[in-house]
């Protein structure tokens, strides 16, 4: 299941937008731009995710001194309609695109597809990544944004934000990309939907001791393992799963979630925050800025996805999910 | 690890809901909401023509407007998440999940959009309420044809 | 539980309040026959806590207020009532009524002091809106 | 008067009650809560039960959803005592509960009216 490129590709540059209430994200300062209209000055909540697309895409472009002629690939994905957003603003940026949908995970998934085709020698610039809109994505997945439904202590909060990467050739000065992790579709039977830190944590702990196991390596020769939108309790059930295993807890400090710390301890946001927005926004900020400082050297990045829909879920089916994961070095 | 065992660390790790607090709440709240729709039906009986027997339609659709009102200005769903049932339970809570969808879905237009989804939510409370009235009515109209209870 | 601590004593002082609202228990306007006749058969019924009765011609509306505690038997008492009246004053039109409106609307009669045609027409207003159904 | 508002408040709040120990403790949809309640409604009204509550209680028993089911129930049951067994279908179409309509109404005025916001504050 693991992947080892022999090319290591780099993560060259990445922009990440959020929308208001991510201002008060304790990553915020992170971010290339946070806006006031969660709507993008557009009509629906719809085409202002388009937007937030392409303005992230833009950033990262802008970054890199790149414009869109010189990108091989735009791969990504979101979790609104058959990915209408991503699609949309792929119509814009007038790329060759490949959607990819693995619901929270798609920030990882298409980091993974982007870098084979580095690898493979297929492109020299991609562009990868997901994102969410709260609006958007509330409505199709539970209730109408002005429902008035008591969310449970064990609910996340969609955040929105947007974050691509540009993948390209390695470069000793970028983060690079040594290995990553596909993972399986594993249930364990959760079938809440205000509840989905503990249909993830299953599938996180499947990918990272995978992962660990066929690159012979421990927690310890990492110095942050980052999952993606588990929340505060996805987070303690996968912490719980490593104990279990006969992990020592104090050697689990390196273990960390995005979802979990995002909105720090707001208690409007109950277990954190999710959306396949909330690792993008993170990795691709955060994590790639804190690995060119030099604070980090090894990091591996865990995002983690729920594969339901609200069918599935009125037709009584339990929580599939998934994690894939890639294993960043910086020089 | 297995299911069974991740189960029962779920099961360790969730908190339960605030069963107390919870009931509470929804206790103080729904109970507010039925004393302001008592004051509504007074204001009803005293300045215009309803009795005490009839002033409880003109209470509905008042409170189903102020529903709208809250509902519009995103107050109702803050009241949601204090209150659970103790909103969600009157009809102010009928009215705001037919008027949520009804907003919500406005960005598809009026036909498909309002049209269309305006009873999303809140369809099955109207479904089971008529369906269980017309059985309930049957069944009486047998009972009393076979004399066991009168009208 | 701030709520708990907003809504005791506004409940208490609601309580409060209706203990100080007493006044008269009853109440007659129009012609004053029988008016203490009246009087006793509504306190024989110990449900009855007040009530306005208005005289005019050989007509009589009777319109009460039944207990707190008694109200959810308010249709069979009123009927109750209703039936004591009419074998008591076979004679009379008697009109008995629970409902807060009428009650409301007779002290107002009262209060005003409206009399002749002007008070048939708003008794007769009275007498359809108490039979209105929802 | 005074005291119908208290029981208003006991007898609604109670009510409200009964619907969070069926989400918190039942684990049911709010949608569920909702349809028993509406449900248990038109079936205390079939018993008779309804219209007591009501008068004792006022909006206690008129503002919580399940006097819908206690309106349509009734709207039936009359009409079948007028009409017969035709009166029990027919009943279906004379009798409507004003909430429904009044959600309809307000909900079409509130679409043009309003835009969904997610903001927490």
């Amino acid at each position: 299941m693991v992947i080892v490129f022999q090319s290591k590709p780099s993560l060259i540059a990445a922009g990440v937008v959020a929308g208001p209430l991510e201002k008060r994200s304790i990553f915020s300062q992170h971010f290339d731009a946070t806006y006031d209209d969660e709507r993008w000055q557009m009509n629906t909540n719809e085409q202002g995710h388009r937007k937030m697309v392409e303005e992230a895409c833009e950033f990262a472009m802008k970054k890199a001194g790149v414009k869109n002629t010189d990108i091989d690939y735009f791969m990504g994905g979101d979790l609104v309609n058959q990915m209408t957003p991503t699609n949309f603003a792929a119509r814009d940026l007038d790329i060759p695109f490949i959607g990819l949908f693995s619901a929270c995970a798609t920030s990882i998934s298409s980091v993974i597809v982007a870098s084979l085709l580095t690898e493979a020698g297929a492109s020299n610039l991609s562009l990868a990544g997901a994102s969410s809109q709260h609006n958007a994505v509330e409505r199709q997945f539970r209730y109408p944004i002005n429902y008035g439904s008591q969310k449970p202590q064990t609910a996340q909060w969609t955040v929105t934000a947007a974050g691509y990467a540009l993948i390209g050739k390695h470069h000793e000065e970028y983060p690079s990309i040594e290995a990553a992790t596909v993972g399986k579709s594993v249930d364990y039977g959760m079938d809440d939907p205000f509840h989905m830190g503990a249909a993830m944590a299953p599938a996180a702990f499947q990918t990272i001791q995978s992962h660990l196991e066929q690159r012979n390596q421990k927690i310890y020769h990492y110095d942050l393992i980052l999952t993606g939108d588990l929340g505060q309790l996805g987070l303690k059930l996968l912490k719980g799963m490593f104990v279990e295993s006969g992990i020592k807890s104090e050697e689990l400090q390196p273990l960390r979630d995005a979802g979990a710390e995002f909105y720090g301890q707001d208690e409007t946001f109950q277990s954190g925050a999710s959306g396949a927005g909330c690792s993008a926004a993170v990795f691709f900020s955060y994590v790639i800025q804190q690995m060119r400082a030099g604070t980090y050297k090894r990091v591996l990045l865990v995002a983690t996805g729920a594969l339901l829909s609200p069918l599935t879920f009125q037709q009584g089916e339990t929580i599939p999910c998934t994690a894939h994961a890639i294993e960043i070095t910086m020089k | 690890m297995e299911k069974e065992q991740y189960q029962q660390l779920e099961q360790n790790v969730t908190p339960k809901p605030p069963y107390f607090k919870n009931v509470a709440k929804a206790f103080l709240v729904g109970g507010l909401i039925c004393t302001i729709g008592q004051a509504v039906s007074l204001f009803y009986i005293i300045f215009f023509d309803f009795t005490e027997a009839t002033a409880g339609n003109p209470t509905v659709s008042t409170m189903i407007f102020f529903a709208m009102i809250l509902t519009g200005f995103g107050l109702y769903k803050k009241i949601g998440q204090i209150a659970g049932a103790g909103s969600a339970v009157p009809v102010t809570g009928f009215g705001n999940a037919v008027i949520s969808a009804a907003i919500e879905h406005r960005s598809e237009g009026l036909v498909l959009g309002v049209g269309g989804n305006l009873f999303k939510l809140a369809g099955s409370v109207v479904l089971f309420g008529v369906v269980s009235a017309f059985f309930i009515a049957l069944i009486k109209f047998i009972l009393v044809s076979i004399g066991v209870v009168s009208w | 539980m701030k709520l708990l601590g907003i809504m005791l004593p506004l409940l208490v002082s609601l309580t409060l309040l209706s203990g100080c609202g007493e006044k008269e228990k009853f109440i007659v306007y129009g012609s004053p026959e029988n008016e203490k006749e009246v009087e006793t058969i509504l306190k024989e019924e110990d449900y009855v806590d007040k009530t306005t009765v208005i005289q005019y011609d050989n007509s009589m509306l009777v319109a009460t207020q039944i207990k707190p505690w008694h109200k959810w038997k308010k249709t069979k008492l009123e009927k109750k009532l209703q039936k004591k009246f009419d074998e008591k004053y076979p004679n009379k039109e008697v009109f008995v009524s629970a409902d807060y409106k009428i009650f409301y609307e007779a002290n107002k009669i009262k209060r005003e002091q409206v009399e002749d045609n002007k008070l048939k027409d708003k008794i007769k207003k009275l007498k359809k809106l108490a039979k209105e159904e929802t | 008067m005074v005291m119908t508002f208290v029981f208003a408040f006991f007898v609604g709040g109670i009510i409200c009650a009964i619907g969070q120990l069926m989400m918190d403790v039942g684990k049911l949809t709010p949608g569920h809560t909702l349809s028993t309640l509406v449900v248990a409604g038109a079936i205390l009204s079939g018993m008779g039960l309804y219209e007591p509550l009501i008068n004792f209680a006022g909006a206690g028993a008129t503002v919580p959803i399940t006097s819908f089911g206690n309106s349509l129930t009734h709207g039936a049951i009359v009409e079948a005592e007028r009409h017969g067994l035709v009166g029990v279908l027919t009943g279906m179409f004379e009798v409507t509960s004003s909430g429904i309509s009044a959600a309809i109404v307000f909900g079409f005025i509130g679409a043009l009216l309003f835009k969904p916001k997610g903001n927490v504050d």
